[in-house]
């Protein structure tokens, strides 16, 4: 079938969205951008096919009427157990990644000493692994590279102290090993997956397995329809250095308001804050952009700047709106500059501050500082559309909210779980008018 | 109760207030009492502050939104490389915080507060503006000339506002007016400058800020009732390093900047904020042509600073010089508003003097809204620990 | 009998902890932060020097904090760190007269007389991408050990530039850079280069000429930033002077710390013995 | 003889002119001290050439040397320098590029040296910083140094008491000044002659700006004017070479005009011509050609910009007037762009939007020069209001290499340009 491409290539995360010919989204992705761009467009793009995939899975199980009721709840298990495969594969790439690098560090004596014990992490990442993706288990984020990060930080330093080894060492192997691993696709694999993801799934729910035929037949053929690449369009901050000709690349902002409008077709102001920028957007009643700012040469007050704040407070980036979601009060943070953002904490705890209320002004910060990005670019009109990354904390949000009250009155805020996906979508949405309304020829996508 | 001990208290508690006042209540409690009263804003750095006062108006000062205000709509106005208070005052205005003004007036201070003058044109079409250009040539007959033309403009735009013309008789008693509340400032920083642990300077700060908002009259009373309050009470003596603080004359670093210089162990013995009240440095002529008195008094009898012109090599520093000698002072602080291009491109050219008098110097940056202390403390807390560790070694 | 004091450092980085005898060093201990709270690492080095040098904490006559050591209750005074780094620094080195600390934050240069009295110094101010913390989290980024930072910048052949002010946005530089295949080398040397030349310019500004310039905090011992800090200081013809580096150069501002611990420990006793006389 | 080959050598002609001018100009003052003439430094706004050269002064533009410093890549180096020196890093580059180059041993652009100057003429028109500039130059060098504070518009207009006092210190303070340093007496008859041949000049630089009124634009009206204003704005107004170049350079224009051609740039001529223009603030000149490649690689031609008229406003009818030298001088410097007030200054935006057809307003902020950028967000916002027509927004700097990010700048350049034609798109519908 033909399938319609967005692939926004953002500072800290890619995303792609595939639509059909009927403009409807089968699929998001969405990674960690990394070093190697054609690496991070190819993971989301894959992600997004295999979202794509569910997507489609649920349709024809739907049609099979095999699982009626149970679903829902069959393809989140499927997907948790797709999830857990996945990530078993990294992991044991990962380990025999670390192996080879212990072989090659410098460690002297305690080389052996640090492969045993890496022996014993991974056994016990190995282990734990499920409950990372049983159902109702909270994870502080879906990147491999922060999942296994996080847990092989907490599990190493245990080890080592067990072992009387230098944690930093384990820390070492860890940071040279994760670069190479994160630079892989896995896309051979994806089929093999589920597949194996089935299995589990008819173990986790057994209820299922009578109707195993009426499933299987249906979610076999989905994995054999191919899903055709029609036009790929990519946007973002590094779009230049996708493997794209010219006509294939639209400006960020372009996109912004597009996907925006697609998804809210009253949308007059778009606020998009992602990694690294801040962007303000006017767009008409036919999405066409009016006018836009953004933030200049100084990132303070962008996403990032939560995640350096999650860092320092040794916190998952998810972790943070719901922590300053509980302040009874908020702590005035002048502040924005990223890196500074940790020594303004520590001075704000040193005060005796407490954790929530400085996290409801820090989130605060940022916020003022879309408002003035905002307001430079010609104010707030209704609708208002709130998208990228940080659309998904609720405490931004709920500072977003207060101060568009207080300046602008009341008027309709649009955000949706799905935003930080607008841009992709944009680019998507401008891929299917390519082909469909200027009859542009599905040329060939990615130079070698 | 009122005993004579929390007497300094109660006075630095209302000037605390009125500096927290982002909404100007003693501006508009001014303006109530009488039927017709005007009141007319100006910019750190020197403006005729007589003429307004003689025209029956309160002069306002307006000193940027401090680290209070959340600026929204200013921020839109202003790229990341420019100073604070330009952005904190369009806030105030765009907000309506201004509106009980009549009008502003822009002193002659950097190309920022020039250009803030014809954006305020724009921007409130309804208000009395103008950019108060002052002259850069010190002779009587060319830049005095000027000056009193400029001057009398102010004169009759005023008087127009008023609806009657200032009058030469008004103006000879505005000026003996600020001729006392010079002076009362002038016995404050000397009595700061002797006892500095009675007088510390977070507090005499605020007590200067409440001049921006109160009648001359009353704000010179105010300073004669601190002075004498001080008076009544022993506080603890600190073995802390003098210094005179240089830099902060427009743009004003937050209240916890200038005590985290006192905790981390200097005294400020001299400064430069509110540099407007001390601009004429002595009496200015109280009979004769009032015009003729004012100009002269800036030609030849008003502070240096870094937003003017030094005639002759020899005369850069003279001011920040004397300062030091007369105060007693023991090193020099320069605190400099980031991107404040007058003081940040004087700096290099006081260093150099003060180095050739072999007088200490550190320096750093602030802005109005700096919220980490931090960096501060440690750099003047080392200026400080240098200059007691080892002045006797 | 001498008295018993300890220093500790609290940097934004790593938590550095030294006792001593009097002049005599006895114990010291580093431990990074990675993500754990400086003030339990503060008590935890504190009981670990205790214990190598085999005393209990009723011997110590003073803790001495410095760097970000405020809110250390168990301490007896704090020291401002650059008071403290100048004293550590020509502890370590006598013929030290400069110390350049470059922490995670911020970067420091200390002119000092052969007493370690400061003459004058500078700090760098915002914007924090030739810091310490900057090059960590790029060294993470390219899976690089922070120990091995320095030895493989110094097989740089054609360092490439940072030039973006803004450490998150010269993050995206190094980004792009990976991206065109850059040598890891490469890009750390760059680093470096533009970490010396802001050192480089600290120095200047305090007016130092000639004389030793001893690197201290975290990254003192990164052989790749001592390297291309000698490089710019060729380059910009301040020939008089030499940048070294000391083994123990991460441990400068906590053994100034102990060692004014001690001068204000004898001085307090000195006003006690008076009093009671 | 065919006319493609005359053309090229046509062309040649006022650029080669230009050079030669330069050059020679950078000789003079290599070579002052050993032809006893005394060297003057000055400002490119409100700059008095026709009086410098009455009393024989080579003449130096620290701003024009720190912008060819700039193009040839040595300011970076020079700015470090001066804040070593103990120069922040939030003040003006070029000031610190001057300094830099002081410092340096005073090697100016071209390789030659250059002399300390025997006289600062300070004219203190629309900058704060020129003030401190030549305070920090004279405290260093000691130079002579004589002010002449030219009042700012405040108010929109010149009144009668600020020309008389800028007319007084010419008489009472500047010329005394240059008459004591060059030891040549003031003769108002050689004043006015040079005068006569500015306004020569003056004419034809006006037709050449104004040729990009046409569509296409023969010209760009920023990074090709920024050649053009180059002898106007610096030490040849006056001169019959500066006379001579202009005559030349409309007869190109004229000719491009005639044939319906695109700008030149350095890639070549604009084939077409997608997007016109208005630029304000100065350019950077560290990238100037990837930057000026920016637009010409995606048809944008800058058609009027405002930076071509930072050495005085000569396009609504302003002329030196050899009738009223010293009173003509004075309204010369107060006029100059960065000495008008907001109003003005959105005035003549809005109007050379109309004039000239722009599709939109750009505004290049430079973190340098706060005469030009502080409030320049207020003039993207009235510009837009009025006129209906987008604006944006990017920030570089004059002279230092580290402010100048090609992918942020591209980044938007690219956004803005593809929002024009997504506009116009929609509007053809």
């Amino acid at each position: 079938m033909k399938c319609f491409i967005g692939i926004d290539l953002g500072s800290t995360t890619t995303k792609a969205v595939v639509i059909d010919e009927s403009r409807s989204v089968l699929g998001r992705g969405i990674t960690n951008s990394r070093s190697n761009y054609d690496t991070a467009a190819s993971i989301a793009k894959q992600e997004a096919m295999v979202a794509a995939r569910f997507h489609l899975f649920r349709e024809a199980l739907a049609k099979g009427g095999a699982l009626n009721g149970g679903l829902e709840d069959f393809i989140a298990q499927l997907e948790r157990d797709f999830r857990l495969e996945q990530f078993l594969e990294q992991l044991a790439d990962l380990e025999q990644v670390c192996g080879r690098n212990v072989a090659n560090a410098r460690f002297g004596d305690a080389a052996k000493g640090v492969a045993a014990a890496l022996v014993e992490v991974f056994k016990r990442l190995r282990e734990e692994a499920p409950t990372l993706f049983a159902p109702g288990a909270k994870r502080k984020s879906d990147f491999f590279r922060d999942i296994a990060g996080s847990r092989y930080l907490a599990v190493s330093e245990q080890v080592a102290k067990d072992a009387g080894l230098r944690y930093d060492m384990l820390l070492n192997v860890f940071d040279r090993s994760i670069i190479e691993v994160e630079n892989r696709v896995y896309a051979d694999a994806v089929k093999g997956h589920l597949l194996d993801a089935l299995e589990r799934t008819f173990v986790a729910l057994p209820g299922t397995r009578k109707f195993a035929e009426k499933i299987r037949n249906p979610i076999q053929s989905v994995i054999d329809t191919a899903l055709e690449e029609t036009y790929v369009v990519g946007t973002g901050y590094g779009r230049a250095r996708l493997p794209f000709s010219k006509e294939h690349i639209r400006s960020e902002i372009l996109c912004h308001g597009l996907g925006a409008h697609v998804m809210y077709p009253s949308t007059a102001t778009v606020l998009d804050i992602g990694g690294q920028d801040t962007k303000a957007i006017q767009v008409d009643k036919h999405g066409i952009v009016e006018s836009f700012q953004m933030n200049d040469r100084c990132a303070a007050g962008c996403g990032r700047y939560l995640g350096y704040i999650a860092d320092e407070m040794n916190m998952g980036l998810h972790e943070l709106g719901p922590l300053a979601m509980k302040a009874t009060k908020t702590v005035r943070i002048n502040s924005t500059c990223t890196v500074f953002a940790g020594a303004e904490l520590r001075d704000r705890l040193s005060l005796g501050e407490k954790r929530e209320d400085i996290m409801a002004g820090l989130h605060r910060a940022i916020i003022l500082r879309a408002m003035s990005i905002l307001a430079r670019s010609g104010g707030i009109r209704n609708e208002f559309t709130f998208t990228g990354g940080v659309a998904k904390n609720e405490a931004a949000v709920k500072a977003l909210t207060g101060l568009v009250r207080e300046n602008y009155g009341e008027l309709t805020l649009n955000i949706n779980p799905d935003s930080i996906y607008t841009g992709a979508l944009g680019g998507a949405t401008f891929a299917w008018r390519a082909v469909m309304e200027e009859g542009k020829a599905a040329e060939h996508r990615e130079a070698a | 109760m009122s005993t004579k001990e929390n007497r300094v208290t109660e006075i630095i508690s209302r000037c605390s207030a009125l500096f927290e006042d982002l909404e100007f209540g003693a501006v508009k409690k001014w303006k109530a009492a009488a039927p017709g009263r005007k009141a007319i804003g100006y910019m750190p750095v020197y403006v005729p502050h007589e003429i307004v006062h003689a025209a029956g108006m309160l002069p306002v000062g307006i000193f940027g939104g401090g680290d209070q205000l959340e600026v929204i709509q200013g921020d839109a106005y202003y790229q990341s490389y420019i100073c604070r208070i330009p952005r904190s005052t369009v806030e105030l205005g765009l907000t309506g915080r201004l509106d009980c003004l009549d009008g502003m007036l822009f002193p002659s201070t950097c190309d920022v507060i020039r250009n803030l003058s014809g954006m305020w044109q724009i921007m409130f079409k309804n208000k009395y503006v103008r950019y108060v250009d002052v002259p850069q040539d010190y002779d009587d007959a060319v830049g005095g000339q000027f000056y009193i033309h400029e001057m009398q403009q102010i004169r009759e735009d005023l008087g127009k506002l008023a609806g009657r013309p200032v009058t030469d008789e008004a103006l000879r008693a505005s000026i003996v007016v600020y001729n006392a509340h010079r002076k009362a400032i002038r016995d404050l920083y000397a009595y700061r400058a002797a006892k500095p642990w009675q007088a510390p300077t977070a507090e005499v700060y605020l007590l200067l800020r409440a001049g921006c908002v109160l009648p001359p009259e009353e704000h010179t009373r105010l300073v004669h009732d601190y002075l004498a309050a001080c008076e009544t009470q022993q506080r603890p003596k600190r073995d802390n390093a003098r210094v005179v603080v240089t830099g902060p004359f427009c743009e004003q670093p937050p209240l916890g900047l200038i005590k985290s210089i006192e905790m981390s162990g200097c005294y400020i013995v001299d400064d430069e904020f509110m540099l407007a009240f001390r601009w004429l440095m002595d009496e200015v002529e109280e009979t004769g042509d009032p015009m003729q008195a004012l100009s002269k008094a800036f030609l030849h009898r008003s502070a240096q600073s870094s937003s003017k012109y030094d005639a002759r090599k020899e005369d850069k520093g003279r001011f920040l010089l004397h300062q030091v000698k007369s105060r007693g002072a023991e090193g020099v602080v320069f605190a400099a508003p980031s991107f404040c291009d007058p003081a940040l491109l004087e700096r290099p050219m006081l260093q150099e003097i003060l180095a050739r008098h072999k007088i200490p110097y550190t320096a750093f940056k602030y802005a109005e809204n700096t919220g980490q202390m931090a960096p501060i403390r440690e750099q003047a807390g080392t200026f400080a620990d240098s200059i007691k560790l080892w002045s006797a070694a | 009998m001498s008295e018993i004091t300890i220093g500790i450092d609290i940097g934004s980085g790593a938590v550095k902890t030294v006792l001593f005898r009097g002049e005599q060093w006895l114990a010291k201990r580093v431990e990074r932060i990675r993500r754990r709270d400086p003030l339990e690492l503060a008590r935890q080095g504190f009981d670990e020097v205790l214990e190598e040098a085999k005393l209990k904490e009723k011997d110590v006559s003073y803790t001495a904090t410095t760097g970000e050591g405020e809110n250390v209750k168990f301490a007896t005074g704090h020291f401002y760190s650059m008071t403290t780094h100048a004293r550590g620094g020509v502890y370590l080195n006598p013929e030290a007269r400069a110390v350049v600390d470059i922490g995670a934050l911020n970067g420091r240069a200390i002119y000092i007389d052969e007493r370690g009295k400061v003459l004058s110094y500078k700090m760098t101010s915002q914007c924090a991408s030739g810091s310490g913390q900057f090059l960590e989290n790029i060294a993470r980024y390219l899976g690089v050990a922070v120990e091995e930072i320095g030895t493989l910048s110094k097989t740089s052949k054609n360092p490439e530039k940072v030039s973006s002010i803004c450490a998150v946005l010269a993050e995206t530089d190094v980004i792009n850079m990976v991206s065109r295949a850059i040598a890891t080398p490469d890009i750390l040397k760059g680093i470096h280069i533009s970490m010396a030349s802001r050192l480089v310019k600290l120095l200047k500004v305090t007016g130092i000429t000639k004389g030793t310039v001893l690197l201290t905090g975290g990254l003192a011992l990164d052989a790749g930033l001592l390297a291309a800090l000698q490089e710019e200081l060729v380059n910009e013809k301040i020939s008089g002077l030499t940048a070294v580096s000391h083994p123990d150069s991460i441990h400068a501002g906590a053994i100034g710390a102990a060692l004014w611990g001690a001068f204000r420990h004898r001085k307090l006793a000195e006003l006690q013995s008076r009093a009671a006389a | 003889m065919n006319t493609a080959v005359k053309k090229q050598v046509q062309k040649e002609d006022a650029m080669w002119l230009q050079k030669e001018l330069i050059n020679r100009n950078y000789h003079e003052l290599a070579t002052a001290r050993e032809h006893n003439r005394k060297v003057s430094a000055t400002f490119v706004p409100g700059n008095l050439n026709e009086l410098l050269m009455c009393f024989d002064f080579a003449r130096s533009l620290p701003e024009t040397n720190a912008l060819q410093n700039g193009m040839r890549k040595k300011s970076g180096k020079m700015i470090m320098d001066a804040e070593r020196d103990g120069h922040s890093e939030d003040v003006c580059t070029y000031v610190k590029a001057d300094l830099g180059m002081m410092l340096q041993g005073q090697v100016g652009p071209t390789g030659d040296p250059l002399p300390h100057p025997d006289i600062l003429l300070l004219s203190y028109t629309g900058c704060f910083t020129f003030m401190k500039w030549f305070e920090l130059v004279r405290q260093k060098y000691n130079c002579e140094t004589v002010m002449l504070h030219v009042p700012y518009q405040g108010d929109g207009k010149v009144s009668p008491a600020m020309r008389d006092y800028v007319v007084k210190q010419l008489k009472e303070k500047v010329i005394p000044s240059l008459e004591k340093v060059s030891g040549v007496k003031f003769d108002i008859d050689r004043l006015r002659q040079y005068m006569r041949e500015s306004v020569k000049a003056e004419e034809n630089l006006v037709r050449v700006l104004q040729s990009a009124k046409q569509r296409p634009s023969p010209i760009d009206g920023y990074f090709g004017a920024v050649y053009y204003i180059g002898p106007m704005f610096t030490a040849f107004r006056g001169m019959p070479e500066a006379t001579r170049y202009y005559d030349t350079l409309w007869a190109e224009v004229e000719q491009r005009m005639r044939e319906k051609k695109g700008p030149v740039t350095p890639e070549g001529e604009i084939a077409e011509e997608k997007y016109r223009l208005v630029v304000e603030g100065p350019p950077n000149w560290t990238s100037f050609r990837d930057f000026w490649k920016m637009f010409a690689d995606e048809g944008a031609v800058v058609v009027a910009s405002t930076y071509a008229k930072v050495g005085g406003v000569y396009d609504f009818g302003f002329r030196h007037d050899p009738e009223r030298p010293l009173e003509s001088l004075a309204e010369y410097c107060l006029g100059c762009y960065t000495n008008l007030n907001f109003p003005q200054r959105i005035d003549m935006i809005c109007r050379y939007m109309d004039e000239y057809q722009a599709d939109g307003l750009l505004i290049n902020s430079i973190k340098s020069c706060n005469s030009f950028s502080a409030g320049q967000l207020l003039i993207l916002r009235e510009v837009e209001k009025r006129t209906g027509k987008p604006a944006a927004f990017i920030e570089t700097d004059l002279v230092d290499p580290r402010y100048f990010s090609a992918a942020n700048v591209k980044n938007r350049l690219e956004s803005y340009f593809q929002m024009i034609k997504q506009k116009r798109t929609a509007g053809a519908h």
